[in-house]
């Protein structure tokens, strides 16, 4: 018998952290999950090399909405080489329940979204831009 | 296989009960899988629009074939192979008058419908498809019946068009009737909607594209199991549906065509069987449908499908329907009443809808809705069901849907209802 | 399964056994369809080239799936299909490990050797074969290896050449240097011949086409079941084979191809599954290898592919392969024994032999030899053998072919070799 | 037990009737059954709408070269008609022996390819001209 539905993942899933739209975000994306019609936007504030704001907005099961809660407030205040490394086993262990194969696509949505914002990041600026950027 | 010859004569077949109509709980002891715990409750399954079970007599005749007289068709001058290949070539002459085919040869072994409209697709298709040239769908499509087509149309720069529905899944005709004035080369078209269960109108259809040159093609996937399916009534030119969601085994369809036109089609998969002499540089073609069997052909899982088709045509397949139809009314009503707030899709006339339910609990997602059923044993699928541009034109991101088989009863249905109320009382908390 | 893991002490397996022979004889237990009689004598099936028999475990793992948890894969959020799906995954990770694929990603479940170099075909070929693009192949391919190019090249007005063979059966490798100057793009062959049993040099081919800038395809359906293959060590681009002819179901079969060469090369059947998003006009792929798995899968077939693989690999490949050697040892002295007049073809160095008997009697037409063998219960295979431009190559109208499996024995080469002698008797009058 | 080796069809098949070659053939027609590398190639002398003379060479299996012996026995002095309308059955009984399905095509191929040689026949002469070549 799974043990999905704790209580602070329905609580996460009803009341999400960190939910809603950043108005001057310096990099966001759209991730999704076709298979089961879940979509998340993940956009990062960047300031002084480290993840200033952090906000999403999408929808989903309770899995990728709670997952994208618990991940959100983790990263905030994180250097953006710490969030770029952030792993899956550790975003599972921040979940604390079982997930089978099956749902391992929702538990990871907010992961994968928020690694390719960072990705885009990446992408903008030069490799020596974002260094320079960071503090020493 | 257990069949009950007469009407039941309580009130759960409602009052005007076929001849011979189903005795599905008692159906159940055929079906090996059913007899099992899941989570500690007794398997609901309730997934079967996405495969069926499979009754003992076909898992049997698997493996009897393997036990027995396995051994490559077409080729043996000896006991086994001549077994094997009276057995293959017997499966197809059962399947054809399953769905009352004149002529045996007119049916093409396949994997699933996939494969089948596939082959159309390949082989019809790249000979008759020129640039310009449309191929209606509608909006309905399972993604068999309509990635294929846009493959094709973007190789040949053709245009695809698709019938609109209603927005309790109707197939809006009159529409249909304008797009026909595009003289589309084919229509291609659902039987019975896996998603909102609808059953189009397929004679009705078939005429009208006739009528404008076209020809038809029909996605006969959650046609073959759930309705009675005469392919000279129903007047169509390509009929396509899988062996696993009848109660064969996997990997088994076909594909049906009339005569003529698989004889004018070029070869699709090439290879051993098809052929009837190669040279290096040319070969010639065998005869149809062989000419569409390359390789080694699935064939104990053909043997299997022919054993299901005979195994339905015992039950009857007019009886199976009225037994779905049941099924469909007893869970229109008991859903709603156990969770009020429950959406369901698709047409609500029951002579219009086989028996699939899909529906969703407002703001549960239905993956959360089918992994808590699952603590209650009860399978049910959740997600697009192949069918995204359907949920896109409903507006839907997902639906949870609850399917039916001959093995389907109104304890399955109550089980649901229990356990939507469970996933309200968990969510709702 | 019966392995015994010591050599034996007897002369049979010949001075230098490997470690862990095959004791054939007692492997013969787990293979059910052996222990009966075809017109009152044991059957002795010496046709495992064309398909072979499948043992209990693979047997029974298919009924096991259809019993406890048949369910479509990839889709259901409930037990029996999160079951379903990691036990065919699983199939594909063992399937991997057994030729040795660094990434179960390769592999492409398709239903037979047949739809996988189709594929290759349809889906590398149409994009990168133009016109004047040559594609060598040799005089020795299997029809199923030999006629998808020529549809290709035909659609594509590209030029076919073939690598010629000694009277032997052997490749002519300095033949091959000189086509090589052509530029190929692709060298497509037999890693071992159905019909003569050549086993060809797939490393020293593959490296002198990678030369020549070529990507090489291989036919592995007569490897696998037969000798060691290590897809790392033949540094080939696409390896095909059927799981029938190792043990595995009808139905069941794989493409594996470097993971570069999956992902760029476009979708071949389409449908559910090998989407990622559908919308009407237009839809994005999966993820290899779910990109080239359109619909439904055979997912029994491929669970049984998944068993035999583990069967094979706990009887050893190279066991498999000294045993096979053993046998076509003994029948290349046994059958001239018996009948003096038989001749036998192919190349006669057991080093490059696998198990692989073809032969006739002067003046006795192989259907006959087939049909009267079939009367003392011996199965062996008569004709082209899908390989006819081979035939005419040597000649040959048709032949009779014996071939080995992991269950065949000295017994069986006995039974044959008195089975001749009547076919003599009767015919010579 | 099959019994198709009976004495009498491995007589035809040893020394079959009417092997050879016609000279003035007035229709042949080469037949092949591609799966067991059979061919027969039967030629026909027509004369007055009878079959005047019949010949086949070719090679195949004992049932398949038995069964071109005894047919063109059969249908030698045969009207054009008569022949055209020569049936499968017909032959099998003529056979007598049990044929099993994987080797009826050995059996119908001398007949198959009389039947094509027919065809060719009526192909070239058109339908009035043969009718009025035949006796009333
Ligand atoms: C060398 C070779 N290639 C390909 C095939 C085709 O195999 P399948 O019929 O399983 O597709 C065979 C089987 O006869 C074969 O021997
Ligand atoms: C309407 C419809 N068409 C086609 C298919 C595809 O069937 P298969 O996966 O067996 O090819 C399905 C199965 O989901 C279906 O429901």
């Amino acid at each position: 018998m799974d043990d999905l539905y704790r209580d602070y993942i329905l609580e996460h899933y009803r009341r999400p952290h960190n939910f809603g739209v950043l108005d001057d975000a310096t990099t966001s994306h759209e991730g999704s999950n076709p298979l089961c019609g879940d979509r998340i936007t993940m956009q990062l504030g960047i300031r002084d090399g480290k993840v200033a704001e952090v906000a999403f907005t999408g929808r989903g099961c309770a899995i990728s909405q709670a997952s994208a809660s618990l991940l959100t407030d983790e990263v905030k205040g994180m250097s953006v080489e710490a969030a770029a490394a952030y792993r899956a086993d550790e975003l599972l262990d921040l979940l604390g329940i079982d997930i089978s194969p099956a749902r391992l696509k929702c538990a990871m949505l907010s992961l994968e979204t928020l690694d390719a914002a960072l990705a885009d990041l990446d992408a903008s600026a030069s490799p020596a831009a974002v260094a320079a950027e960071e503090p020493a | 296989m257990t069949i009950v010859e007469q009407p039941k004569a309580s009130g759960t077949t409602g009052g005007a009960a076929p001849r011979g109509a189903l005795d599905a709980a008692a159906l159940r002891a055929d079906f090996p899988i059913l007899d099992q715990e899941v989570n500690g409750h007794r398997l609901v399954y309730l997934d079967s629009a996405s495969t069926s079970q499979k009754p003992n007599v076909v898992i049997d005749a698997v493996s009897a074939y393997y036990r027995e007289y396995n051994a490559n068709v077409h080729r043996g001058i000896y006991t086994i192979g001549e077994k094997a290949t009276a057995e293959y070539e017997g499966a197809r002459a059962r399947v054809a008058r399953f769905i009352n085919a004149p002529d045996s040869h007119e049916i093409v072994f396949t994997r699933n419908a996939t494969e089948a409209i596939n082959l159309v697709a390949y082989s019809w298709g790249r000979a008759n498809i020129d640039r310009g040239d449309a191929i209606v769908l509608t909006e309905m499509e399972h993604h068999a019946n309509l990635v294929p087509w846009q493959l094709l149309v973007q190789e040949k720069d053709g245009d695809l068009e698709f019938v609109p529905i209603s927005d309790d899944g109707l197939l809006r005709l009159e529409v249909f009737e304008v797009l026909l004035h595009l003289k589309p080369k084919l229509v291609a078209f659902t039987h019975v909607s896996n998603t909102l269960g609808t059953i189009n109108p397929v004679r009705q259809i078939a005429d009208m594209a006739h009528a404008a040159g076209a020809l038809v093609l029909v996605d006969g996937a959650q046609a073959v199991p759930h309705v009675p399916v005469d392919i000279e009534a129903l007047g169509v030119d390509f009929y396509a549906f899988s062996g696993h969601k009848m109660l064969a085994p996997m990997g088994s369809g076909a594909l049906w065509a009339r005569r003529e036109l698989l004889e004018a089609m070029p070869p699709f998969l090439a290879g051993g069987e098809m052929i009837r002499e190669v040279h290096l540089r040319r070969s010639d073609w065998n005869d149809i449908p062989w000419k569409f069997e390359a390789g080694t052909p699935a064939v104990g899982d053909a043997i299997g499908l022919g054993v299901a088709a005979d195994y339905l045509t015992a039950l009857g397949m007019d009886a199976v329907r009225a037994h779905e139809r049941e099924l469909v009314a007893y869970a229109l009503e008991a859903l709603p009443r156990a969770v009020p707030d429950i959406a369901v899709y698709g047409p609500m006339d029951l002579d219009l809808r086989g028996g699939v339910i899909p529906f969703n609990l407002p703001d549960i997602h239905p993956h959360d809705v089918a992994q808590i059923l699952d603590r209650y044993g009860i399978a049910v699928r959740a997600g697009h069901h192949c069918t995204m541009p359907l949920h896109e034109r409903l507006d839907l991101a997902a639906t949870a849907r609850a399917s039916f088989s001959v093995f389907s009863t109104n304890a399955d249905i109550d089980a649901l209802a229990a356990g939507l109320v469970e996933v309200e009382r968990i969510f709702r908390g």
